[in-house]
This record gives C-alpha cells, structure tokens and sequence, in this order.
C-alpha cells in the first residue's frame, strides 16, 4: 500500500534579500513510498535532499507538484492542505528530525525525548521510561540522561535527537541524516535500532550521505542531482561510487 | 474546534479621516497616517486560534502587535479606536462589543493576559500567592483552603518555590514574578491565555526557562496562546503558527517553521537574516 | 418623616405696626408692607423669628431637598455610595457633618432626636450635636433609645431592638472599604461599578496567610444586598449582624467625603469572610459589666485606680458601652434587648438567643444573653 | 483606656467655651477693634476669604478676631455661613485681563507693556524686626510723595495675550460646555475637568497649596515653570441689573493672579508652552504661585508624583477637611480601640503569645498590629 | 459720563455709598409716609463669581461673594439695590433711595448730588491709586534707549 505519492514536486525561492533572485531547490520531483518501506534519499552536497525533506514536512512551502499523504483517514496532499491539517498529521502521524538538535537550554536529555511523547498524552513517568529506553539503546550513557543536552558532544546531542524523532513512533518519519556525526560503533546500534525498533507500519524518508548505512537499513535509494531525480532504485542496485556526496 | 476568530481589526490612535487606512501599512512604509496624524497600529488583521493551539506574533516594535494582543485580550485603552469583529466559542456576537460585566467574566475565566510589564499584572505590594489568589477570588472561590492548596498547586507547575508564595511579590526576581503572571493566567483553567513579550525584562539565562515553562503547562493544560514578541526565538520555541506584523498590516503568516525557514515576503527574510 | 415648615412661607406676620404708624396695604404685585417710620423700624418688622437668621435645623430648603434626594437614592441602591453636595456645617469635617446633615433634613418638629456617640448620650460631641438640633429644628431630644424615632450615632448601633419607627444615621469618616487596599477613589469607583472586589478579598487573604485569622477590627468590609461592598463606619465587629434583614433603615452618611448610603429594612448584609475562615465578633470571654452585669452587651474596658491595693495600682474594669441601656439594666438586671417589641427572641446581634453567629462569638453568647 | 464618657456634655462644652472667650479679653488692654483688623491685618483676612471660598472682608475681620487669629478656624467659619446663605445669582463671567492691577511682576519678561510694578510689597527688603512698631504707628510714609498725575487706570496687556499673539500660546478650542461645575454644590468625581481643580485650588489651604506646589519643584514633578507674571488687583463683581438688563457692577474684589509658562512636555508638531494658572481672592502670592504650579502639575496627568494627580490634591488641599478630620482623632475612640483590643488578644493567642508579652513555645514574637481600622 | 438718573448707573453709585448717607436719604423720603412694601428682604445672599481661565478660555468659579440685595415698592415705583457684605440697612435704604429718584421724589437732586459726590470721591480714589502704583513702576532706560 503506498503511503506516499510525490508528483512533479518543485520548489523556487524568491530571495527578495538578495536582489530578487531565484533560486532553483527542486524541479519536478515524482515518486511514491510504500507502507513499511524504508527509502533514502542520496544525492552530492547542494542536491537538494534536505529540500525535499523538508518540502514533504512543509517546512519548505512546495512551488508546484503535489504530495499526498495516504494516511487512514483519507488522502492529504502535504503540498496544499491548510496548516492546520499538517500540525495535526505532525502531532500523530509525520515525525521529522534534523541533523541539529535544536532544544531548549537547561531541559534534561531524558525530557528532551519524553516531550513528544507527553505531547501526544502519555503520562510524563511512562514517557520518562519509553525515553530511557531509547536512550540506552543508542548508548547515550546513564549519567547523561539527567544532563543538558547542550554540554554534550556532536554525537551524544545527534542521539539524543534521533531518540527524539524515534519515540513516537510515528507512521511517516523523515530523517535528515541523522547518523552524520556518529563515531562506527554508535551508527551500528542506530542503524539497528533503525532497522528493528520500528514496527513493520513505519515507512521512513531518510537523507544520508553513508553508503553503509545506506545499504545496512535502506529498501530503497532515490538520487537525487541539481535539484532533479535521477533515479529510484532498489538498494541492491545503488551504484555506491556514484551517488554519494 | 475553532477558539477564536477574528477578522478585520484594527485599532487607531488619533482622530482619524477617510484616507488613514490607504495611506498606511506595509506598501506605504509607514503606520502614521500623513492627513491626520492618527496611527494605524493594526488594520485589516484577520487570525483564528484553535483550541489549544499557540500562535506567535512577531514584528518590530511599533509594528502593532501589542496592540492586536491587548484587543485579543480583551483590554480596553480609552485612547484608541476599535474596529472588527472577534469571534469566541461558546458566545454570542462580537467580543468586541461585550459588556464590562461580561468582559470581566471573560477575563477572569477564560480568556487571561499575561502583560508585558509586570507592573501591568501584578500587584507587586501583594504577596506572589495573593496575586495568584486573587484571579481565583475574583471568579468566585470562598474557601481559603481551597484557594491556598490550588495557589501552591500552580506553584508548583510553574515552578515558583512554594516557600516563597507568602513573600511581598516585589521581593521577586524578574523570572519569579513573569512565572506568577503566568501562575495567575493559568489560575481558572482559561481557554486561551494571550502572552505579551513574555521574555521582556529578563534575563538571557531565565528567559529559556520561562518559556519552556510556559510550554511545558500550556500542553498539559491543553490551553491555546497567542505569543506576541519581538523576538523570533521566542515564538519559534512556542508557536504552532505564525503571523508576522509589519507597520500595522499582517504581511505573512504559516506555519512557524515554515515562516522561519521559507520565509516568503521580503519583511520576513530580513527579519530572518538578521537574526544573529 | 414629620413634615418640615417650609421656610421662606409664613414670612413675618402682617399688618404690624411700629410707633403706630398704619401700613400700606398690599400692592398689586405683592410684597410685604411695612412701617414707614423709618428704615430701622422697616427693617425691624422683617426680623426673623428666633432662630437669628438661620433657616429651620440650620440647612437651606434646596439642601434638605438634595440630600433627602441623595437619601432615596442611597435607599433604592443599597449599598452605593451616593454623591452629595456636603455643605459646611457649623462642625468640623470630621466630627459628624454627614450625619447632621441627614439628620437635619430628615427632622421635623414632631420628631425625638437621640444622639450618641461611642454608645453614650453624655459625651461632648453627641451633646453638641444635640443642641445644634435642639437650636434649629426645635425638636424633642432623648437618651430612651425605644423612644426615639431618629437616632444618629457615631460607632455604634444600640443594644435595643430598632424598629420599623425608627431611622438610625451612622457619621462615616470613611466611605470606602476599598479605600485600604488603594487609596485612588476613581479606580475604587470603577471597583464598585463592577463589582469587581478581587482586591479585597486578596487582602482578607493575606489576613488570613499573616495571622491565621481575619484580623480587621472595626470597619469590617461588608456586602451589601449581594451587590455593594460597603463601609459599615467604624460600628465594632459586634454590631454588623444587626445590620442584616434589620426592621429599620440606616442611613449612612459622611461630611468630609460628601457620600451618602444606605440600608433599607430587610436587606441583606454579609460581612466578607471565606467558608473556612468566618467572620467573627469581638469576644469578652468571662466578662460582665461591673454596673448592670450585662454579659450580652458590647463592653468597654476602664482602668481605674485600685485604691485598696496602693497608690498607683490600677485594675482593668468592663462596662457596658451603651450607657442607656445600661442605665435601665441596672433597674431591671433581667430586661431583655427586645423588650419592648410584642414578639420575642429577636435576632439582633451576638448575645441575643437567635443570633445567627453564636457559634462564632465565644464567650458573650456562650453565657447567654439575658432575654427572655 | 481609661478614657470614661463625658456625661453632662452640654454644661462641660458651655464652660470650655468660656474659658476660650475669656483669653481674648483682657481687662489692661483694648479690645481689637473688626475695623482695625480688617484695615491691619488685611494679608489675615484675605488668607480666610480666599481659604474660605467666600468673599466678605469684614465678615473675615469678624471670624480672625472669633477665631483668635486661627485662619483656618476663621475660614471655617466663613464657610459655615455660606452654607446658611442663599445664593442669589452668579456673575457675569469676568476676564481677569480687565483688571486694574496694583501690582504686576513679571519674570518672564524684563520689558512689558505697561512696565514692572512693584506695587505695595516687602519683598525686596530686608526681614529685620522693626523695633519702632512696638511704639506706635509711624505715620503715612507716602503722604510727601510726589505724585505725578498718571491720567486714569488702564488695563495692562497680560503676558499670556502677548505669547498666544506669537503663536506661542495655543488657540484653546470652543468649550464644551460654558456653564463650569460649582465644586461646592456637586462633589468632585474623578478625573475632574479644569475648571472644578481652578476652584478646588482656588480655596484650598495657603500652606497646603504651598507644600504641594513646593514639592513639585523639589523635585517630586516635572513642572519647573517660569512666572509670565504676577499680579494683584481688583477685579470687578458684575450682576445683571435685574430692571435695565444692563451689566453693573455691584464690588471689586481683591485678588491675586499668577501665570506660568511651563516648556513644552507633549510632543507637538508645532511647539508651544504649556501654562498653569492661579487666582485667588486677597492678597496671597505664595498660594497662587503655588496653585499655578499644581495647575500646571496636574495637567500632566501622570501617577509618578503627588503633585500629578489631581485625585491626590485635590484630596488633600482643603483647609476644612483636613483641619477637622486631623482633629477629629481627638474624639474618643474606645469603641474601635476595644475592638483592636480584641483582634490583637486573639492573634496573640493564635500565636502562642502570653499575656505578658512572652513567647510561648517557639513562635516568632511578631507583634501582630491589628489593622488600623480605627482611623475615622 | 456717570449719570445718576440712569438706573444702571444709579445702582452703581448707591452700591458704593456709604450706609450713613443711604439712610439718611431714606428716612427724609419715608417722613412723607409713603405706602412702602418690601418685595426682597434685605438678607445677606451670595454671588458666585465666575472668572474666565485666560489659558483655556473656560470660565470657572473663584468663589462666592456675600452681598446683600433689597427690593422694594415705593408708592408704585420699584427700586432695587445691591450693597456688599452683610447691609441689610443700607440695602433697604438704597432700594428706597433707587425707587424715590425713579418716581422723581423731591428728594432727588440732594440725592443725584451726594451720589454724584460718591463718584467723584470714588474716581479720585482710584486715580491715586493708580498713580500710587505707577509711582513704584521699573523704568528701563537702556531698552528704552536702544528702541
């Protein structure tokens, strides 16, 4: 069952600040995930992959095309519906991390995770619990739980993010590389984590510039080169030398 | 469910004359109205709030978004004249036009300010709990018992010490006596809880704290809020959705992230460049 | 209400006649004749007749008027504080000038005018008031507070059962309760506009969170027909529950502040207090006049010397503060604050056997009153 | 405590009485004469008319030799006989610019039309005690002067008229309403419009007009005006003849007048002064100056300083009422102070204090001060 | 030129004159026993001054000025007078003196002289005064000089 649809996606900037230049992102962007699937999104520095994440979370308000989301309530093109039909899909259904933690200072990792999760309802020690969990499986070590994520290292703050984005559980969730700043070891346990933590129903966008990330959690690879897809392959397929930037 | 929607307000210093609204706002650069003198501080803004929804309000000082806070907010200012049309849930016609009787109910119950100077909200002569109490006294509350547990309860949630709720609120810091404003808008469960530069006068460390604070009792509490700042941040932190305000007009508006990262009108992408 | 002679009626008789000198009849237009032997003989036949030159009780028709105007105002909204135009009176600011004022436009010379002040007739104010009454209105005077048919007093309301006869004015110095939590009358006047007494209930609040109690003395701030914060001038806590569903009306007036409210019969009055913390009366815990030995009346203590035990001793004696009644408890220990009233066990205040706030005022009520 | 009700009122307050009349009399001197005070003591009589609110020069003399020389006691009761008094009409509206001055200074200005006028004042002499009055009345020393025949009274171009000729003085806008508020038949409610602060200062207390006019220049205000002019004159009471329908005049009344021009505090297009006012009957410039101050204070309409608001002073400037209510506290209070009696015990025993005043347990020995609720 | 004759003038010239000289007048016009009515009780009543702000041009009120009116009728002719302060006296004489000169008494050319006496007496007064005054006038001779 296909979650996903992209058709003829595109996205222009106007940059007033700079003279009323514009500034091609995405040109005619088309495809479509399955329920389950796991996609990456690779293509070289400046390809476009952060714009299409964030095109498909309407951060980036799409210039044409379309993306309709298949959810259980109905078909919703992310392009074009009201803001409010997209917070409410972010609150349930679309989970979307960066590669930057952007927290509030002086908030515990532990809570930091929780929040989406006491967000969404649940009881904020049941919350506590799912985020330690979580934590300890990307072996963010215990005496951090209680520490503010803005003392910690590039590694330890990408896990905590990405613990973030995992603890809801989302039905979509695009992930903007999210293992960048991972040392081997701790890509290995996100990778699984990845890989086994989530249920069978989540479909996954993700951008990652690793190739054996790519092919350790990937079904499927989409290149993407100056704004426009190349191609979309099965992972067995994706000619490694090329594609990554 | 919608909360609250409002169309076409505007709000005039000055005695105003015929050409006031086409000869100010964003295309004309100005909000003072060259004929007559009069300001403009808002026109033409139309907004709506779900429940439990937070909108952010972000312009420059002077741009008019205190004053489209404080008309939200029911606040009245003899000075200015009025225009548009608010629509709440459960009530009939225009909030605009209610009663004082009615607005004090309103005020008291469901929908609170949190002002922008402290002085505004809080008698600072009372004790922290005192001001507190007194939103809970004003909607009715005789039991001292009851008062004083559910004062130490917003305490609490706000995180105030409650070893201080007895103490004059003057002998506040600056972040105690913004966490008791918020204490007191909170006090009877309003639905909608108007926020005017939360962050004014405090410091960087605090202004954080505060705000995810505010964050943190505004979700659990499932109360919707219209933040009105300066500061980008501040509204990135809290707001679901967001306007943008710029020499009393309404010059854009989305989704926050989207308002912050693909900003569209010229305004907005130098207010986004130049934040440092 | 006794009717008032009018003033500028009933001008100097005519037809007088000085040195007998005959006067002119009327002319056309009116006018009063007079003796033509002279301008003093003129001028003596328009003399007034006795009160030199002052109108009757002392206050121009026009002011009587405005402040019985403001009286039937103060009537139909209970509580409010009605303006008026205070006049100057021969007394200071201060020290009654509302409550003459009322009196004098309420007064008529079939009326008995009682004056009391801190619960005695005798004190120095009180008679002064009295014989400024006495002076001008021509009124009949008494200390009997069931024989009066208008009483003014300054701080209390008497021990004795008012009736449906009988008016009472209270002298307020202060009109505003609101005035202790901010001393700006316009925003108070906004307050009492909205009812929006949130400010006060705070400071009962910070009472209660300061002491554990509600610690305000007299004055205590009182609701009014469930709609006016008022003032009930400085009456003790004692005194306010006779305030509420009382048979008379009380008319409440001030001088310097030039404000005039009111009770009607039958209203509601509820001093504020919270459900827990309740509003209680002043306590006399084992305490008896020494005169009349009244346990069920408001007592004032007097140190006195304590001759047999030295020189300089001083003991510590309590006395009834309403001398009157205190006058005829000590002829009839048994008299009870009702009896004269053809119904018995009124509520009137603590002490009395169907007083609302027995449980509440210690030892006065719990020694029971001596009614019945 | 031990303050027992005066029984006997009546006599007790009669023979006080006496006792008060018997200082004024005393058998080696004679008796001050109505007359001699009115034309001796005339700064005294012109202070009760203009604290009084009622002009009547000898009914002043009258009530300074009643009151022993006590102005507010004599101002008082001037205004107990206004309240006895029926008012016959108000006059026809008077510009004080008609008025034919004895005096006019003007600060302002070195040069004005019609010259400075130092009139009759001490105030540039020195305040040395003149041990010569001690043996009687020198004699008129004016009765050599020379005087030059100056042709008739004229009427002087006031500063104001010259400044609003410039354009530095605003057009005021039509009034509203021509008819002003009587203060003194319908209270003040606040805020209160211009012309009932003009009349509530006009009769309010020399030194209470002075202190508060004194602390916005102290620095408790913004005000620091400096005086258009200053002058003192008689000013014309005018009645319309109720036969011919002609305007008469029936008197002159004393009175003193002070203008100030304050700089601009409102961010105007066009700049111009701002101004504060002062009138008042007899001859009293500490208190116009004053009133003009707190004219010019009050316009300001802040809350940051006493002087500001006009809520604030006009509370607190009236002779009568602060005189009698200050003075009232000498009246027994014992009901309200067993009442406090009762509230102190009580939280004192709350608190486990004992009868002596120990702590009992190991209570902080606040001293719980029931709230002066006393103060009527 | 001030005109006893003329009521309007009349009025201020009895307002100005001395209660001596009123009753006197009276008392020769009522020697004749003329049928005399009071129609206004000489009592002391008040005049609430209004005073025009300069600045706002508002009028407001400085105060409250005791005079004493009189009214009578004299044989048939009315006469009003006002006098200040508290005059019943010479209130009620200066009623009777404005009636007699109306209605053309004998009495009035001794009365138009006095009161025309009055005039004189009260202009000179205010001459000296003003003279008085000018007498303690500042000359600047150097602004003079450079004009």
């Amino acid at each position: 069952m296909t979650v996903l649809s992209v058709d003829g996606l595109s996205k222009t900037f106007d940059m007033h600040v700079l003279g009323d230049t514009q500034v091609v992102g995405l040109e005619n962007v088309s495809f479509a995930v399955r329920e389950g699937e796991f996609l990456a999104v690779v293509g070289e520095s400046g390809s476009g992959k952060s714009s299409l994440l964030k095109c498909l979370y309407r951060t980036y308000d799409p210039s044409s095309g379309a993306v309709v989301y298949h959810g259980p309530d109905g078909d919703v093109d992310l392009a074009s519906c009201p803001d409010r039909t997209v917070i409410d899909l972010r609150g349930d259904a679309i989970g979307y991390t960066s590669q930057f933690l952007d927290e509030i200072p002086r908030v515990p990792a532990v809570d930091v995770v929780a929040r989406p999760l006491v967000e969404q309802g649940l009881d904020r020690e049941d919350a506590r619990g799912t985020a330690r969990e979580l934590l300890a499986a990307l072996s963010v070590p215990e005496a951090l739980w209680r520490a503010y994520p803005a003392t910690f290292s590039g590694g330890e703050r990408q896990r905590v993010n990405l613990a973030q984005a995992l603890a809801p559980q989302p039905e979509l969730l695009l992930l903007d590389e999210p293992t960048s700043a991972l040392d081997p070891e701790t890509r290995q346990a996100a990778i699984d984590l990845l890989s086994t933590s989530l249920g069978s129903e989540t479909t996954i966008i993700g951008v990652f510039h690793d190739a054996d990330v790519v092919e350790a959690v990937a079904d499927r690879v989409l290149v993407l080169e100056d704004g426009r897809l190349q191609r979309v392959v099965p992972v067995d397929d994706y000619d490694r030398e090329v594609v990554v930037g | 469910m919608t909360l609250l929607e409002a169309s076409g307000l505007a709000v005039r210093y000055g005695p105003g004359c015929p050409r006031c609204l086409e000869s100010t706002g964003d295309r004309e650069g100005t909000n003072q109205c060259p004929h007559c003198g009069s300001v403009v501080a808002c026109a033409d803004a139309d907004l709506s709030v779900e429940a439990g929804e937070v909108l952010g309000v972000v312009g420059e000082s002077g741009s008019g978004k205190s004053s489209l806070a404080e008309l939200l907010a029911l606040e009245r200012d003899d000075d200015a004249t009025t225009a548009g049309e608010v629509r709440y849930a459960g009530h009939d016609g225009n909030l605009l036009d209610v009663d004082y009787e009615t607005r004090h109910d309103l005020r008291t119950g469901e929908i609170a300010l949190v002002h922008q100077h402290i002085r505004d909200g809080l008698t600072l002569e009372f004790t922290g709990g005192g001001n507190v109490a007194e939103q809970l006294l004003s909607a009715g509350w005789r039991s001292y018992e009851d008062v004083r547990e559910r004062v130490r309860e917003l305490f609490e949630a706000t995180e105030i010490p409650v070893a201080r709720m007895d103490d004059p609120t003057s002998t506040y810091s600056g972040g105690m006596q913004r966490r008791v404003q918020i204490a007191r808008a909170l006090a009877t469960d309003p639905d909608l809880v108007v926020l005017d530069e939360p962050t004014a006068g405090l410091d960087v460390s605090v202004q954080a704290r505060v705000l995810d604070t505010f964050r943190r009792v505004q979700r659990e509490a499932g109360v919707a809020a219209i933040v009105v700042s300066h500061d980008l941040s501040v509204v990135r932190l809290l707001a679901d959705r967001t306007l943008v305000m710029r020499h009393g007009r309404v010059v854009e508006s989305g989704l926050t992230d989207r308002v912050m990262e693909d900003p569209h009108h010229e305004y907005t992408q130098t207010l986004i460049n130049s934040v440092i | 209400m006794t009717e008032q002679p009018a003033a500028d009626e009933g001008a100097p008789g005519e037809g007088t006649t000085d040195g007998g000198t005959p006067t002119a009849t009327d002319t056309a237009d009116g006018g009063t004749p007079v003796p033509t032997a002279s301008v003093d003989a003129a001028l003596a036949s328009l003399e007034d007749d006795g009160l030199r030159g002052y109108n009757y009780a002392y206050l121009d028709e026009h002011t009587k008027r405005e402040v019985r105007r403001a009286m039937l105002k103060a009537v139909a909204i209970p509580g409010h504080q009605v303006p008026y135009a205070s006049r100057p009176m021969p007394l200071a600011r201060g020290w009654g000038t509302g409550g003459i004022q009322a009196s004098l436009s309420l007064l008529g010379p079939g009326d008995t005018f009682k004056v009391i002040d801190q619960g005695a007739d005798g004190s120095v104010n009180a008679a002064n008031i009295r014989r400024l009454a006495d002076n001008t209105a021509d009124v009949t005077t008494t200390t009997d507070t069931t024989g009066a048919d208008l009483i003014q007093s300054r701080h209390r309301i008497p021990e004795e059962v008012l009736t449906d006869d009988q008016r009472l004015v209270l002298q307020v110095p202060i009109t505003d309760p609101l005035r202790n939590v901010d001393p700006s009358d316009a925003a108070n006047r906004r307050r009492h506009a909205h009812a929006n007494y949130g400010k006060m209930w705070v400071h009962l609040y910070e009472n209660v969170v300061e002491y554990g109690e509600i610690n305000i003395a007299a004055r205590y701030p009182t609701m009014v027909a469930g709609r006016y914060l008022m003032d009930p001038s400085p009456i003790p806590r004692w005194d306010v529950p006779k305030l509420d569903d009382a048979d008379h009306l009380t008319i409440l007036a001030a001088g310097r502040e030039a404000r005039i409210y009111a009770v009607p019969p039958h209203t509601a009055v509820e001093p504020l207090a919270f459900t827990d913390r309740e509003f209680t009366v002043e306590r006399f815990p084992d305490q008896a006049c020494h005169a009349c030995g009244s346990t069920d009346t408001y007592l004032v203590e007097v140190s006195e010397e304590a001759t047999d035990r030295g020189a300089d001793a001083f003991e510590t004696r309590y006395a009834c503060n309403d001398t009157s009644f205190c006058e005829k408890r000590r002829e009839h220990p048994e008299l009870s604050k009702d009896h004269h009233l053809d119904r018995e066990g009124v509520d009137w205040g603590p002490g009395t056997p169907d007083a609302a706030a027995d449980d509440d005022t210690g030892s006065a009520a719990d020694q029971g009153g001596t009614g019945q | 405590m031990g303050y027992v009700a005066v029984t006997a009122g009546e006599e007790i307050i009669e023979r006080a009485e006496q006792l008060f009349e018997k200082q004024r009399v005393d058998d080696n001197v004679d008796a001050l004469g109505v007359d001699q005070i009115e034309g001796q003591l005339g700064r005294l009589t012109g202070q009760a008319m203009s604290e009084g609110g009622l002009y009547a020069p000898r009914l002043a003399a009258l009530a300074v030799k009643q009151a022993q020389g006590d102005t507010v006691e004599a101002a008082f009761l001037l205004r107990a006989y206004r309240s006895t008094l029926e008012r016959f009409d108000a006059t026809a509206t008077v510009d004080p610019g008609e008025m034919i001055a004895s005096r006019r200074v003007s600060p302002a200005f070195k040069d004005v039309p019609g010259g400075q006028i130092l009139g009759a004042t001490k105030d540039y002499t020195q305040r040395l005690l003149d041990f010569d009055l001690l043996e009687g009345e020198p004699g008129d020393p004016t009765a050599e002067w020379d005087l030059d025949d100056e042709g008739d009274p004229e009427r002087l171009t006031t500063v104001t008229e010259l400044l609003r000729s410039e354009g530095l003085l605003h057009e005021p806008e039509e009034p509203e309403r021509d008819e002003p508020n009587d203060t003194t038949r319908e209270s003040v409610t606040h805020p209160p419009e211009r012309d009932e602060v003009l009349q509530e200062l006009a009769r309010g207390e020399t030194g209470a007009v002075t202190a508060l006019g004194y602390s916005a220049l102290r620095g408790y205000g913004q005000v620091h005006p400096t005086l258009a002019e200053v002058r003192v004159g008689r000013l014309p009471v005018r009645i319309e003849h109720p036969y011919t329908g002609e305007d008469v005049t029936v008197t002159h009344t004393e009175i003193t007048e002070s203008e100030a021009v304050v700089p601009v505090y409102e961010k105007r297009a066009d700049p111009q002064f701002a101004f504060g006012y002062g009138l008042t009957f007899g001859r009293n410039e500490r208190k116009a100056i004053g009133m003009t101050v707190l004219d010019a204070s009050i316009q300001l309409d802040s809350e940051a300083e006493p002087a500001e608001r006009a809520e604030f002073v006009l509370d607190t400037v009236d002779g009568m009422d602060s005189f009698g209510f200050i003075e009232h506290l000498k009246l027994p209070h014992y009901v309200t102070f067993q009442s406090i009696l009762d509230r102190i015990r009580a939280i004192r025993e709350r608190q486990g204090l004992s009868d002596d005043g120990r702590v009992a347990d190991d209570q902080p020995a606040d001293s719980a001060v029931a709230e002066a609720s006393d103060d009527d | 030129m001030v005109d006893p004759h003329d009521r309007s003038d009349r009025f201020e010239l009895i307002a100005a004159c001395e209660e001596g000289t009123l009753a006197r007048f009276a008392n020769n016009v009522l020697a004749d026993d003329p049928p005399l009515s009071v129609r206004q009780e000489p009592r002391p009543q008040l005049l609430l001054q209004q005073v025009r702000d300069p600045v706002e041009r508002r009028p407001f009120n400085l105060g409250e000025v005791v005079v004493t009116p009189a009214e009578v009728d004299l044989d048939g002719t009315r006469g009003f007078a006002m006098l200040p302060g508290k005059a019943e006296r010479a209130a009620l004489s200066g009623a009777i003196v404005d009636a007699a000169v109306a209605a053309g008494h004998a009495e009035t050319p001794e009365i138009v002289a006095a009161l025309e006496d009055v005039d004189a007496r009260q202009r000179e007064q205010r001459r000296r005064d003003w003279a008085e005054s000018k007498h303690t006038a500042v000359e600047f001779e150097t602004m003079e000089g450079q004009e």
